[in-house]
């Protein structure tokens, strides 16, 4: 029982979040869950694309992170909404555009890092002060506003769930059997582990750690493109939040931070969680100081109870 | 017994029992080491010949049975092992390899503190080196992961027999030849005579039995966490050993009798200077690769394998498949279970539509489970609970998985014991008969005289070509010695 | 002759920053003097102490995303009650060093991955930080202030003040025994505590002496500014991975370099100074700072292949 | 007689559209006056990052390439006063403005924040005089900004009692992070009647109030173009009335030629104060008008407008 819980180590951030959840509802007697939910799903939704971009990377071992996320999403954002322009018949256009643009900065990073042997966290770094003046360049800032289909479907539901929950869940679920049933998830889990063992047990290692970083800024491109037509235009500091927040999801989930274990459940109830934290927090009226406290706080007490990598035995 | 009665008992395991989950790794075993003797200790893979060190050492408590030092019985732990003078070198390599080697001698010796304690250090480990590997050419002021791995291991040697105050009462040698050549291993068995005569005692874990049996004084046999035999040395041959062992004595494989086939080769290396050799390889073939630890083998093997797999490209059919020496290195992967170490190089025929086929993988797994007799009671164990013989048999199983015409083989022999070494060839020899050719990188000169052909290196390049009957002890030692070793 | 790994760890940094500085020079003559120097690197100065600190927490394979928010705490506390009252001072300040050594305790004892007790810390310092300070003020103790204003004759405070911190540190960590037994836990901690050592103890000593290195990086600080706010370093848990990166340190194995940490720390402040030097439309200002990082790594790559030390990673 | 004098602007942070309005602004009038030899050179300079160090630095390289004066957006007003001091000891006139700096030897031109927070609820008072629930966004915290707006607030709540804060988020002046933190809070807030703001963050609330499909409150805005076009088309659908007010991003322009005139050996007082710009119901359209698609409200100013708003502190 212990082994099977503790082999699952996103339990604990879904445990947190419920407890955090019931401790919210409670303050309006139970009739504010509904809505709560609603906004925890669809906020929670951004994290969590992100977040999987960022777990892919961060599976590939130590001193692998993408810095570069926060900029990408502010570019594709931006680029994005000024190509559409408001008209319904470019949203697959821009779509388009913001995908290619993330892979453009995939490929730049790597670039980076391979080419010009710059760790990745200096690499990633120094493309997203590039890409964030790219960002300003293209329209100094302006917020232009998303198609009206395109506004429309982000910021409705399907049978009560949020369309863009469902986009974050569809993706889920897809970078679950990437991970854990095809070929490439044991190439990055393997890679993470030891890049010299997996280079000599036959994996193509660089192949692999180069799509995994054009994988993570597509999603972040995607995940720009999405709440900049969720939140009614991009703005040039849209990324800001998700640069601490897309690392955050990947390890309060249990993601192994040095590399080479993984897990798609965990990211949802650390979004999640990360949501409903504050949110509790907002309701119950703390001040920003107390709020940040409780938040730290509350963070070190999911871990504790997670209790970390069990004993090598 | 009766000639170690006057020695004084330096440790004493006795009725220790230790188990990791169901696997019982100890049941019951007793070891008892007495003052100027050196003990041979002696099992399968996976006997709990590791295990029982970490009991005496202190590193693992038993669940039952007790271990006392000189009569001092107070609740072990590492601290108190130490406290009475056991050192231990263990199997996989332990020292730090960011540090320089005095700073690693800092960290083992705790009393090295004080002032200039980095020169005392180099000073200390370079006199011990020199007495036991005279002629080794390690600077001491190195950082350990500038080493090779057998400059590793003698570094590891000699730091933990040196002594700075007190000298050392017992001194564990876990496989401490593994990755050393016949010649140093030959330096570091003479050493281990003297230390005992002048009243130290030894206790050395083999699975070379040449070493056991020609070092030893009392031999000790252990089988699935028992001691099976606790007997002079001089009792023993090595029938009687692998017999006690609970292997089947074979006599020594006659030498195959390999026919060309087709006169193209499948791999040629063209000599890179006037000193160097073409290396060439023909399909079915069990090609050796010798000479002194050091000289170029493994940088040869690492070559050849980088530039055949690509490193962008998935590819459906690998060319060739390594055998990892080093498994800490370049071998395991840690965090998996056996299993999944096992299938990842033949994942791509275990797996349709890029989807990898769980079922296939097991029964596959399970297959060389029993092949090569991987000793655990699942594959789903981690890689980490094998022993370490058993985590190289994995590797094994890794590469002869793949449909690589071509095995690379980096000393893959390391601690694995000799039913299994001899199970292993008899695969080898199979897979060459069915157009399988291996490249075989071996310290080991039994291992050498297996193969059809041997490269001998030196020096980083190839300095001589054995092809048939040639291939044997004097020659291979006669080439890897010739030429420019005036110093 | 063959140079050691550990050689080569410092030698490429202090090329970059040196080849960094002749351009600066080139570029504003005027900064090759008394005051140039000073107004160039004096702010380097609680980097390079929040370089070192990261680095010691690097050193036994942890990360700390807490440093810019600890550093800021220790500015707010420095700001007011070691300015107003200095016992409550030291005695909150020795209370949070404590802290962080507690942290290296807990992060030992029950196997929990560091980045997220350090994030979840983050959260705790800044909120501490905002209840002291809803509002920038407060103002540096006058020792702090004359301490970081002093003019040393012949080389400028920031010059002294790096070279006493790079001297200090490398005794420290590269020449004591404490110091090696930390990098030891870094390289194999299972043979320092095969050896004897309460690997416990290690650790807690190695974030005890991180705490005080960044307490000093805040009190620098604000020596400096005057005054402190809330946000005063966040940024500072970026710049000192990056630059214990840019040293040559490594995220596991215990791979520092306290020279290399310093000269890290400097190349970043250069780098971004080098910037204003160059006149580059606002657009992409922040564009060419990432374009200077790249450039000063490249470096390091062209004297890495000269030196023909390229081992295939 | 400035003419070989050179001018630098320092700004922290250049991430959000009111940033950008500035810099633009800035670029527009120091090129005209750069061209007509009013000054030799008035560079802008830009920190990546919004932080006190970085631009602490950047002034401390400013007074390296021997510029005469500095206009300065402060990321702080404290934290920045060494570096201050450093180029005022150069001989350096330093003018701060919008994120203004406490050190003595500097020039501000500062808007009265806490008015700016106090307007908002006078402006309730007189549109709900029942009063009612309010819902509060703040800035960054730990920001002087955000600590004098929310200063003003509660004042202004103090005077009124029939208005009652019954949630407070921090958005952090930004559309996205406001819609996030109130859309969390909004399940639990009893009727609200108003969302008092900071700037910046208007849009993002009205959003989160429509998601959550919860009646739209008198939602201040803080004159983004945005806002000020959602306000339009509420006005038009239902007669919404609100108000919107912030500080314009062309103040840089008066700093700009505050310095130039100190430059010229001009006496200025070294505390100015310009008004916020405020916009309402009547004068929406012709500000919409106005302003530029995505961007802000904004006004420049002229040489003269400087002198006036110099001699009328006088
Ligand atoms: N940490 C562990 N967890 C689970 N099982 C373990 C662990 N360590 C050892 N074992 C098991 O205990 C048994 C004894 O292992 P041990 O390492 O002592 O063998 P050994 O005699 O040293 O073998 P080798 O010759 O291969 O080194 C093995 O079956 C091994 O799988
Ligand atoms: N895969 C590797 N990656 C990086 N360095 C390696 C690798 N393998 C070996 N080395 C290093 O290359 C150097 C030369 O290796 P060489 O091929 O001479 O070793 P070897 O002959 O196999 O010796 P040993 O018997 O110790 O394995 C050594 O310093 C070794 O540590
Ligand atoms: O500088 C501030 C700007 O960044 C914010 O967005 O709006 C108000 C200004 O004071
Ligand atoms: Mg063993
Ligand atoms: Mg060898």
């Amino acid at each position: 029982m212990l082994n099977s819980l503790s082999g699952k180590p996103w339990i604990w951030s879904f445990a947190a979040t419920v407890i955090v959840w019931v401790v919210t509802v409670l303050f309006t007697g139970g009739s504010s869950s509904l809505g709560l939910t609603q906004a925890a799903l669809t906020f929670a939704a951004f994290s969590v694309v992100v977040g999987i971009g960022q777990m892919f990377v961060i599976t590939l071992g130590p001193g692998n992170i993408d810095l570069s996320v926060p900029a990408t999403m502010t570019l594709s954002g931006t680029v994005a909404l000024k190509v559409m322009d408001v008209q319904d018949s470019m949203i697959l256009l821009g779509l388009i555009l913001a995908i290619a643009i993330g892979i453009a900065i995939g490929v730049a990073n790597f670039a980076l890092i391979k080419l010009l042997r710059i760790p990745p966290i200096i690499a990633t770094l120094s493309m997203s002060f590039i890409v964030q003046s790219s960002a300003i360049w293209t329209n100094r800032g302006l917020r232009i506003k998303p198609p009206e289909a395109l506004a429309d479907f982000s910021t409705s539901y399907t049978l009560g769930v949020p369309n863009v929950a469902i986009v974050a869940a569809a993706l889920s679920v897809i970078a679950w059997v990437l991970l854990e049933k095809t070929i490439y998830g044991r190439w990055i889990s393997a890679i993470g582990q030891s890049p010299f063992a997996a280079r000599m047990a036959g994996i193509p290692v660089d192949g692999t750690r180069f799509i995994t970083y054009v994988l993570c800024a597509v999603l972040a491109s995607l995940c720009g493109y999405l709440l900049a037509s969720f939140s009614g235009g991009a703005a040039l500091n849209m990324g800001a939040e998700y640069l601490l927040m897309s690392i955050a999801v990947v390890v309060i989930g249990g993601t192994a931070v040095a590399g080479g274990n993984s897990n798609v459940p965990g990211i949802w109830g650390a979004s999640l969680f990360m949501f409903l934290v504050v949110s509790m927090l907002n309701t119950y009226g703390f001040g920003a100081g107390v709020r940040l406290i409780l938040t730290g706080l509350i963070i070190i007490g999911v871990i504790l109870a997670a209790g970390g990598k069990p004993a090598a035995r | 017994m009766d000639n170690a009665v006057l020695n004084q008992e330096v440790v004493a395991a006795r009725g220790v029992k230790v188990a990791f989950g169901a696997v019982k790794a100890l049941d019951g075993a007793d070891l008892v080491i007495r003052s100027g003797e050196c003990v041979g200790l002696v099992g399968h893979n996976g006997a709990g010949k590791s295990t029982i060190v970490n009991v005496i050492n202190g590193a693992l408590s038993p669940q039952e049975g007790s271990v006392a030092y000189g009569g001092d019985t107070a609740s072990p732990g590492i601290a108190r092992a130490r406290a009475n003078g056991v050192r231990c070198v263990f199997q996989e390599l332990s020292l730090c390899p960011n540090l320089t080697i005095a700073e690693n001698a800092r960290i083992m010796h705790g009393d090295l503190g004080g002032g200039r304690w980095r020169r005392r250090g180099i000073d200390l480990v370079s006199k011990q080196l020199s007495d036991i590997f005279p002629d080794h050419r390690i600077d001491c002021a190195s950082v350990v992961e500038d080493l090779s791995i057998a400059e590793r291991q003698m570094v590891e040697i000699a730091i933990n027999f040196a002594a700075v105050s007190a000298a050392p009462k017992l001194v564990i040698l876990d496989e401490p030849t593994s990755s050393l050549d016949a010649a140093l291993a030959g330096q570091l068995m003479a050493y281990v005579r003297r230390f005992v005569g002048s009243g130290g005692s030894v206790l050395l874990i083999s699975h070379i039995l040449g070493e056991i049996l020609s070092t030893s004084d009392r031999i000790v046999v252990m089988k699935d966490g028992k001691v099976v035999a606790d007997r002079d040395a001089r009792q023993f041959d090595t029938r009687r050993l692998v017999e006690t062992m609970g292997s089947v004595v074979r006599e020594r494989a006659e030498r195959r009798v390999f026919g060309r086939k087709r006169r193209t080769p499948i791999l040629s290396v063209p000599a890179a200077s006037a000193s160097d050799m073409r290396f060439e390889a023909f399909e079915g073939e069990i090609i050796g690769l010798a000479g002194l630890g050091g000289h170029g083998q493994t940088e040869a093997l690492l070559d050849l394998y980088l530039s055949a797999n690509s490193n962008w490209l998935p590819v459906r059919e690998p060319k060739m498949a390594f055998v990892a020496g080093d498994r800490g290195l370049n071998g395991t992967f840690p965090l998996w279970s056996i299993l999944k170490n096992l299938s990842i190089s033949s994942l791509k025929t275990l797996s349709s539509r890029n989807l990898i086929d769980a079922e296939q993988e097991d029964r596959v797994s399970e297959g060389w489970k029993k092949r090569i007799e991987i000793r655990t009671p699942n594959m789903h164990n981690p890689i980490l609970s094998l022993s370490g013989g058993n985590q190289q048999k994995v590797l094994f199983a890794r590469a002869l998985a793949t449909s690589a015409k071509v095995v690379l083989m980096d000393d893959p022999m390391r601690g694995v014991d000799i039913g299994t070494k001899q199970e292993v060839y008899d695969i080898l020899r199979a897979e060459a008969e069915s157009g399988r050719t291996f490249i075989w990188y071996s310290t080991e000169m039994d291992e050498i005289c297996l193969c059809d052909r041997v490269y001998v290196f030196r020096d980083g390049t190839i300095a001589a070509h054995l092809t048939g009957e040639d291939v044997s002890e004097e020659n291979v030692l006669a080439a890897s010695f010739a030429g420019g070793e005036a110093a | 002759m063959k140079l050691s790994s550990g050689a080569v760890r410092t030698i490429l940094p202090a090329v970059s920053l040196a080849v960094l500085l002749a351009a600066v020079f080139y570029m504003q003559p005027r900064a090759m003097s008394y005051t140039g120097l000073n107004l160039l690197f004096n702010l380097a100065v609680p980097i390079a102490l929040a370089t070192v600190a990261q680095m010691l927490v690097m050193a036994v394979n942890d990360l700390d995303l807490s440093m810019g928010a600890f550093v800021s705490f220790c500015a707010c506390v420095t700001a007011t009650f070691l300015q107003a009252s200095p016992a409550i001072g030291i005695l909150i300040l020795a209370g949070a060093i404590a802290v962080y050594a507690a942290l290296g305790v807990v992060i030992h004892l029950r196997q929990l991955p560091s980045i997220v007790v350090t994030l979840g810390m983050s959260f705790v310092w800044a909120g501490l930080a905002v209840l002291m300070l809803p509002s920038p003020g407060g103002a540096a103790p006058d020792w702090a202030r004359a301490l970081m204003t002093a003019k040393p004759p012949y080389v400028p405070m920031a010059i002294v003040a790096s070279l006493v911190i790079a001297v200090l540190t490398h005794v420290l960590v590269m020449r004591s025994t404490f110091g090696v037994l930390i990098r030891g836990v870094g390289g194999n901690m299972r043979s320092v505590e095969r050896a004897g050592w309460s690997v416990i103890g290690i650790r807690a000593g190695a974030y005890a002496l991180a705490g005080f290195f960044a307490m000093l990086a805040g009190i620098a600080l604000v020596g400096l500014t005057t005054s402190a706010d809330a946000n005063i370093a966040l940024r500072y848990t970026l710049l000192s991975i990056a630059g214990v990166i840019l040293g040559g340190g490594e995220f596991v194995g215990g791979r520092v370099s306290p020279v290399g940490a310093v000269i890290g720390a400097l190349t970043l402040t250069l780098a971004g100074s080098f910037l204003s030097f160059m006149r580059i439309s606002p657009d992409w200002q922040i564009g060419a700072q990432g374009a200077i990082l790249i450039i000063v790594l490249a470096m390091r790559l062209a004297l890495n292949r000269m030196e023909k030390r390229e081992k295939g990673r | 007689e400035t003419a070989d004098k050179k001018i630098a602007l320092s700004n922290n942070y250049a991430g959000n559209s009111w940033r950008q309005a500035m810099l633009t602004s800035w670029d527009k009038i120091t090129k005209e006056a750069v061209s007509q030899g009013t000054v030799a050179a008035a560079d802008a300079f830009t920190t990546a990052e919004n932080q006190a160090t970085e631009q602490a630095a950047q002034i401390q390289n400013l007074i390296l390439q021997g510029y005469d004066a500095i206009v300065l957006n402060a990321a702080s007003p404290t934290a920045l006063n060494g570096a201050v001091k450093e180029a005022c000891d150069a001989g350096i006139i330093v003018v701060s403005f919008d994120g203004i700096v406490t050190e003595p030897c500097a020039w501000r031109i500062a808007v009265d924040f806490k008015a700016m927070g106090e307007s908002q609820i006078e402006y309730l008072a007189k549109k709900m005089p029942g009063g009612g629930n309010l819902l509060e966004i703040r800035g960054l915290a730990g920001v002087s900004v955000d600590d004098e707006i929310h200063a003003g607030i509660q004042a202004g709540v103090e005077k009124n009692p029939q208005f009652k804060v019954a949630g407070s988020v921090n958005g952090d002046w930004a559309q996205d992070v406001a819609q996030r933190a109130v859309a969390g809070i909004l399940p639990s807030l009893p009727e609200i009647a108003a969302v008092v703001t900071q700037g910046g963050d208007g849009y993002g609330a009205a959003q989160a109030f429509a998601a959550a499909n919860r009646p739209i409150p008198t939602i201040i805005m803080g004159n983004r173009e945005d806002e000020l076009r959602w306000w339009k088309e509420q006005k038009d659908a239902n007669g919404y009335e609100t108000m919107s007010v912030s500080i314009a991003p062309g103040v840089s322009t008066l700093a700009f030629w505050v310095a130039q005139q100190i430059l010229d050996g001009k006496d200025v007082k070294k505390d100015l104060v310009v008004p916020f710009l405020r916009i309402d119901q009547d004068n929406l359209e012709e500000n919409l008008e106005n302003t530029e698609k995505g961007g802000v409200a904004n006004v420049e100013y002229s040489l003269e407008d400087a002198q006036k708003v110099i001699s009328a502190e006088m």
